[in-house]
């Protein structure tokens, strides 16, 4: 185990008790165990709360534009496969903004984590009704409150046969780490979703709220995460009951390994001498 | 007199023009023509009209012209539409299947699957095959390499297939020799070193393989397409990591993250597609990560006509993104300076670690040139990376004097490669820090100063004292150098001045380039004149007159020579 | 019943044997039984083959751009809610470049129909894969096939509780009539996806290869379309078997009357007189 | 000699800053003071460092100036970093449970809950109301109506708390009486029509609102967000139909569905979510769909500053797009020219069915400014659509000599109504015929004729002969006029030429407003100089000084006068 005080980043700038400063401290702790050093690491990340997740943290970083980070990740993948790659993302951000990368990605299935800070709520640009905000969430934009459900991320990646689903929440730091760590050390697309409590814009889905609610799938008795079926029944639950752990698992070749141009390792810093001649010819 | 043949080739989508169309193109360049092919089709797979134009020449072509003097007819249309243009002189070849009507007196050359190939199942690919063979029998070119090139390209469909295109080519030849023979290359001798037909695109393309590209990503988009296609065909041969995105966002982005983790990246597209990139140009420009972006040009506004030709993007790529940002913008006028402008733009994607445009065209992208191996030479651009251990702490953006900082890779070393789209301290961790925002936009900005002293891509042609000046830029170059030829056998003293370099704007080079102008006018393919006003706004010369294309079709010597009359 | 002769539209600029042709004829049909005046529908397209359907029709029309239909028939809803909206779009069009809009529609439920050409392939920018092309499809862009499969549309749909979810097949021209008449006649957004194949571009997936796999999935003797779960699986199948007909209901209220300020008719050319001094009032 | 006073109110965001300024300010206005308040604000929920400055006459104010004379801080951050900008006479107000330390020797005021409520548990809201009351004390003000706003807008809260409210501000009232008053506002009486304090986004909220908006669709993004949402506080009440988008690329097409449909529609978002509408502002010129756009401004390039203030995007919205299509762009100066230009923009784009843009900024949107109601004209927009029934086949791109056809709505009559992005024929589907192509490209820009004859929207101030002219565009009015104004005051004569519309450029207008000047000096918000890159583009002119700021901060009248040292 590494010192997990070797991820120490710059101060942040999150409200006192923000679900982020748990997860924050989580993902620590699992890169720490798994012994992943920081300069074999990158974060990816895009715009809110959530995604100034990686300059808490000591890595290489690609804090890019909102909704994007996802590509911005499969192409350090497919340019250097030998790095650890966790994108970092809100609810807005990923499920809104960034919803088309979502729906490739899955297809995809690159070797990286995703993982999504979900407060249902826009929170950095002062609490607008996200995605996953619930039917009937009041805002400035929605004063009788939203009019229509929220996404269901959860089976979206089930559906789409995502090779790893699974949720975790800020509260329980613990169950945390340990999912952390299981999507770290999953081969191929870990999607995490974290229920990451806004303590300033988000006056319902508190702790409190989804403390009462979330209860880790493990127990079931019928707990089949390799079942597309269960996992879908599973990834679907939602209100009186919401379950975390690892819900969906399925095996797939990753993208990486489809590229026979890569087996050569890294493209970075590759400058491969190309028969001028050769390519001519074939103009002739 | 030097020889100057349009051939033009119509018919439906899906016809075969463009199966006739290479291979005679080739054979003639095979033969020692200098040819030129251009391509005029709709935004539809099947039906409507399509034509190539082939120029064909013993000396060397700057471009296209207008008039036709052998017309080949797939079908009825192509008569009705392209007859009237037929010089005296002229010939039709024709599907005589297809075409019902020939009017009277015009010499022409029906042919069918009876003559070419009596008794098989050959079908519409015997005519075009024998249509090729016509050409060539007319123009005193032998048919061998034509036949044998016919049956390679058909060999994947079978034996069977592969002789009936060698005998219909060999057959129309052989019935071409009943007409006059008005134009011979028969005293043509084949180049000893053989020349190159090459589109622009395929040009940028191996520019692009040359400098080391190794990571390409892009979505569908006429007439960008093209550029992909011809990476795509390459890029497991040569090693090159190559994905087709869902939209053009996630291509730019995913190069951007392919660049940043050391691969040499592009993405392109065209208008439309370029629009949802203009985001990450500026995440390229803050994060400073080389990259190329190709920008083809089409007719707008909007989807507006998706596989004609334009010049109406330079100004929307100069100022794409929001605020204010470093960047280069180049556009090549011929295949020869397609290559090399993508090595160029790599090159300074690079060394200034910034977003560089290559803005093509329809024309441009899709037809093509007769070129020596000779016009490519062979360059290496090396990464500028800082490798040597930091010691101390790495800023990823330290403040410099030439406001380019020394870039690293993630997982090379201890040293932190931390990147963001917000404004940044040297670190590359987010500020809030408004005296370092000033240092860092001013940093960025500055590469701006150097970048400007590497501009140059000036061509110019015709008598260099002349007081007449036409000033173009990208694609554009042929039909004006031309023009300006033209305009000298007329007895007009007239010059080009050529741009592939358009951002930072060279103002000096153009500057004294355009010393002793009396009449400027600016060529350019979009209605509004944007180059006259880039022109205006860096140096404050204004275009004393304009000549302006904006149907979709690329400019020709004839067009611009009627839009001088009354000028000059 | 009106004759379908009213909806003529310009010529065709489709490939002969197109799948887009039944489509039109049947689309023709379904609108002549239904008595739906071409003054009183808007078809809203972006850009493909496909896309250019409503030119081949007598009605309003919004030939939009690349992807963004439904955001274009959405707001047409939503100004005038009396007007019939049908989107008609292709597989790369919505699927790909479109996608976000997808998952947004699928929950905001406009009561509109969202019939997707279905033809596995980008076809007007000459047949690269699209998002549902099968997996190992080779094309210019893919000579070794596309190495991830495919977006499964219909389970997304289900997933995300669309209010009604259907298939049809262009080589049976009464089975798609009867489809675009129950796509029309549903209140909500009813996503209606035709296989629909492309005689040029894809030689793999023709006329003859669904018909030895479409069924019609009304003749399971399990038939639930009520039921989530039943058609979260049938939604799934694709390869052997692809079923056909109504695979998914579920009833929910429609985006358009959780607006009151609609309840008064469309807001097309109202012209309200505004209380100036009651506005600037809130700011002394 | 006019009250001139500055009162910064500064502390940890969260703390409150927002909740005394608010009340404060509008007391001010109620009691016949001018205010102008500008928001220092990061791109964080909680912590850091944000103030607010309130500027208070007894004169109008043009905007904000530099310096503070009463200091109000809610934390030691903002003693340590405000303290220094106290000027002689100044005092200190601050929260003597937050603040440890004050300096030896400076006139300070501190409050505790224990001295303003003893006994309760209000917290931090006492100090904050205790605060403003202290203000309005040493102003010499009442401080009832204050109290009484203060627990109405704690009503919610039950009524202890507005109690609390009540009571902490008149104890801080009257805690302020010891303290000598430098300066008196007792004198002031309250306008007989009340003033209003108003932010420029709120202004153009009700411009849009009167100009008829039924419809908006946008995104979140800082600082649009504020005009979305003063939308979203009436949509209601006033049957606009508001939807937020998933994306900027909804957004956009979702009004211009809407627009077809016949709602008037706006849109707006910042710079990263103007990018991804670039394609559909293309869509709404092709399919002459009328439609306003706000793009509110903050640096960049890319995220940059989120919460700061600029003026990059001038030539990126001019231009952005592919291919030449026309436009109109528009930006105000003062919340009441934002009302006006929001009527102006609605109006131009029903009648000429362009997209039409109103450029603003943060500082334009966030920052209040005294306002009287006289400022705020009615005017009516009628829709100009063709209803009368069209007897035979109707073409919604009809040929005309303006470019403008007439236009309907589907649904209303027999007549369809056919929009495609592709070129067209008039009546409306797709077409490749050319020569439509020319016909249809130049009627959509012969638009921009007459729409050039509508630009105005030139302000000038100071001495109309002066040869140093400042020549500034939208939100940097008023600093800019306040530096010409003490420019005055020092001798020097000099006079401001402000444009609130962009484009078409009013060519004509700036030129005669121009005459005569032998300094001109562009001001404005960016590094590269867009408005004098413009200028020199469409007139020829050369600025032969510039003022750029590009910290995110918005212009002061200091900031000018020293960027102006040595150059007046
Ligand atoms: C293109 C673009 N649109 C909008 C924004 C404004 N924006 C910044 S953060 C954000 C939403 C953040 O929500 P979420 O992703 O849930 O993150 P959180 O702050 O809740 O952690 C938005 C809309 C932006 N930066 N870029
Ligand atoms: C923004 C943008 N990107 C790319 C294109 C180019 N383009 C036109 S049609 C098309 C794909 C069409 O595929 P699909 O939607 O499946 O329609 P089909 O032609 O197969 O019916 C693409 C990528 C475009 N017009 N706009
Ligand atoms: S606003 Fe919400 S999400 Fe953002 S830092 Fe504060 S508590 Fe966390
Ligand atoms: S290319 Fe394919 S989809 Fe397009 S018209 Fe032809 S057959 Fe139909
Ligand atoms: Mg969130
Ligand atoms: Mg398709």
């Amino acid at each position: 185990m590494l010192p997990p005080e070797l991820y120490a980043g710059i101060e942040s700038a999150w409200c006192p008790g923000c679900g982020n400063f748990p997860m924050l401290k989580a993902f620590k702790q699992a890169l720490a165990e798994l012994e992943i050093r920081p300069q074999d690491l990158v974060l990816v990340s895009a715009i809110g709360q959530s995604s100034k997740f990686p300059h808490y943290l000591k890595c290489n970083t690609f804090n890019g534009i909102h909704g994007r980070a996802l590509p911005v990740a499969t192409g350090i993948r497919l340019a250097n496969p030998t790095l650890k790659v966790v994108v970092t993302v809100g609810d807005g951000d990923q499920y809104g903004e960034g919803g088309n990368h979502l729906l490739a990605a899955f297809r995809r299935n690159p070797d990286l984590t995703l993982v999504v800070h979900n407060n249902q709520i826009y929170a950095l640009t002062k609490g607008q009704a996200s995605p996953t905000s619930d039917q009937g969430t009041k805002d400035l934009l929605h004063p009788q409150g939203v009019p229509y459900p929220p996404l269901h991320p959860l089976a979206l990646a089930v559906a789409q046969d995502c090779s790893w689903v699974g949720r975790s929440f800020a509260g329980m730091p613990q169950h945390l780490t340990e999912m952390y760590k299981k999507a770290l050390t999953h081969k191929g697309l870990a999607f995490l979703e974290v229920l990451q409590p806004c303590v300033t814009f988000n006056k319902v889905n508190t702790y409190e709220w989804y403390r009462k609610r979330v209860y880790e799938v493990e127990t079931r008795p019928d707990y089949a995460p390799e079942d597309e079926l269960w996992a879908y029944r599973v990834a679907k639950e939602w209100g009186e009951q919401i379950p975390i752990g690892v819900i969906f698992r399925k095996p797939r070749p990753i993208l990486e390994e489809s590229f026979p141009q890569l087996a050569a390792g890294p493209l970075a810093g590759r400058l491969p001498e190309r028969p001028l001649a050769e390519l001519l010819a074939e103009f002739s | 007199m030097p020889i100057d043949l349009n051939i033009l080739i119509g018919g439906a989508a899906g016809q075969g023009v463009h199966s006739i169309t290479t291979p005679l193109a080739r054979s003639l360049v095979r033969a020692g023509a200098r040819v030129v092919v251009v391509q005029d089709y709709q935004s539809r797979i099947r039906g409507g009209h399509i034509f190539n134009v082939l120029r064909v020449s013993d000396v060397p072509l700057a471009g296209p012209r207008e008039g036709v003097d052998l017309l080949v007819a797939l079908n009825q249309e192509t008569v009705a539409l392209h007859l009237p243009e037929l010089a005296p002189g002229g010939l039709l070849i024709y599907d005589a299947e297809q075409v019902q009507e020939v009017p009277p007196g015009v010499p022409a050359l029906g042919l069918s699957l009876e003559e070419l190939l009596p008794g098989t199942q050959a079908g519409e690919i015997a005519v075009n095959a024998g249509a090729s063979g016509a050409v060539l029998g007319l123009l005193e070119l032998p048919v061998a390499g034509l036949a044998e090139m016919l049956a390679e390209s058909f060999a994947a469909k079978g034996e069977e297939v592969a002789g009936w295109n060698r005998q219909a080519a060999t057959r129309g030849w052989e019935l071409a020799q009943k007409f006059p023979h008005a134009v011979s290359l028969a005293g043509l001798t084949p180049p000893p070193t053989p020349w190159l037909l090459m589109s622009g695109h395929e040009a940028v393309a191996v520019g692009a393989l040359m400098a080391g590209l190794t990571f390409i990503s892009g979505y569908p988009m006429t007439p960008w397409t093209s550029l992909f296609n011809a990476v795509a065909q390459r890029a497991l041969k040569y090693g090159v990591v190559l994905e087709q995105a869902e939209d053009e966002i996630c291509a730019i982005n995913m190069a951007i993250g392919a660049s940043y983790a050391g691969a040499r990246a592009m993405t392109g597209t065209s208008g439309g597609g370029f629009c949802l990139m203009t985001e990450a140009v500026g995440l390229a420009a803050m994060t400073e990560t080389p990259l190329v972006v190709v920008v083809a040009q089409r007719p707008g506004p909007s989807t507006g006509l998706p596989t004609r030709t334009s010049q109406g993007d330079l100004q929307f790529v100069l100022w794409a993104g929001q605020d204010d940002s470093p960047r280069a913008v180049l556009a090549p006028g011929s295949p020869a300076q397609g290559y090399a402008v993508a090595l160029k733009a790599f090159d300074l994607a690079e060394r200034y670690q910034i977003p560089v445009f290559i803005l093509t065209d329809q024309y441009f992208a899709d037809s093509q040139h007769t070129c020596r191996v000779e016009d490519f030479p062979a360059r290496r651009i090396p990464f500028a990376l800082e490798t040597e251990p930091a010691g101390g702490v790495y800023e990823r953006y330290a403040l410099t004097e030439s406001g380019i900082s020394p870039r690293r890779l993630p997982g090379f070393g201890p040293e932190l490669v931390v990147a963001d789209s917000d404004e940044h301290t040297p670190d590359g961790h987010l500020t809030e820090d408004l005296r370092v925002r000033v240092q860092m936009h001013e940093k960025r900005l500055r590469k701006l100063t150097a970048l400007a002293g590497e501009m140059r891509g000036l061509t110019t042609a015709g008598d260099p004292e002349a007081p007449v000046v036409l000033l173009c830029w990208g694609s554009s170059r042929g039909p004006v150098s031309e023009a300006v030829s033209r305009l000298a056998a007329q007895g007009v003293a007239a010059r080009m001045v050529h741009l592939s370099e358009l951002w930072p704007f060279p103002r000096e080079p153009v500057l004294s380039a355009l010393e002793g102008a009396k009449k400027l006018v600016v060529v350019e393919q979009n209605a509004s004149g944007q180059l006259m006003r880039l022109l205006r706004q860096e140096t404050g010369l204004v275009g004393t007159q304009a000549v302006r294309r904006y149907d979709g079709r690329p400019f020709t010597p004839e067009y611009i020579l009627r839009g001088l009359s009354g000028v000059v």
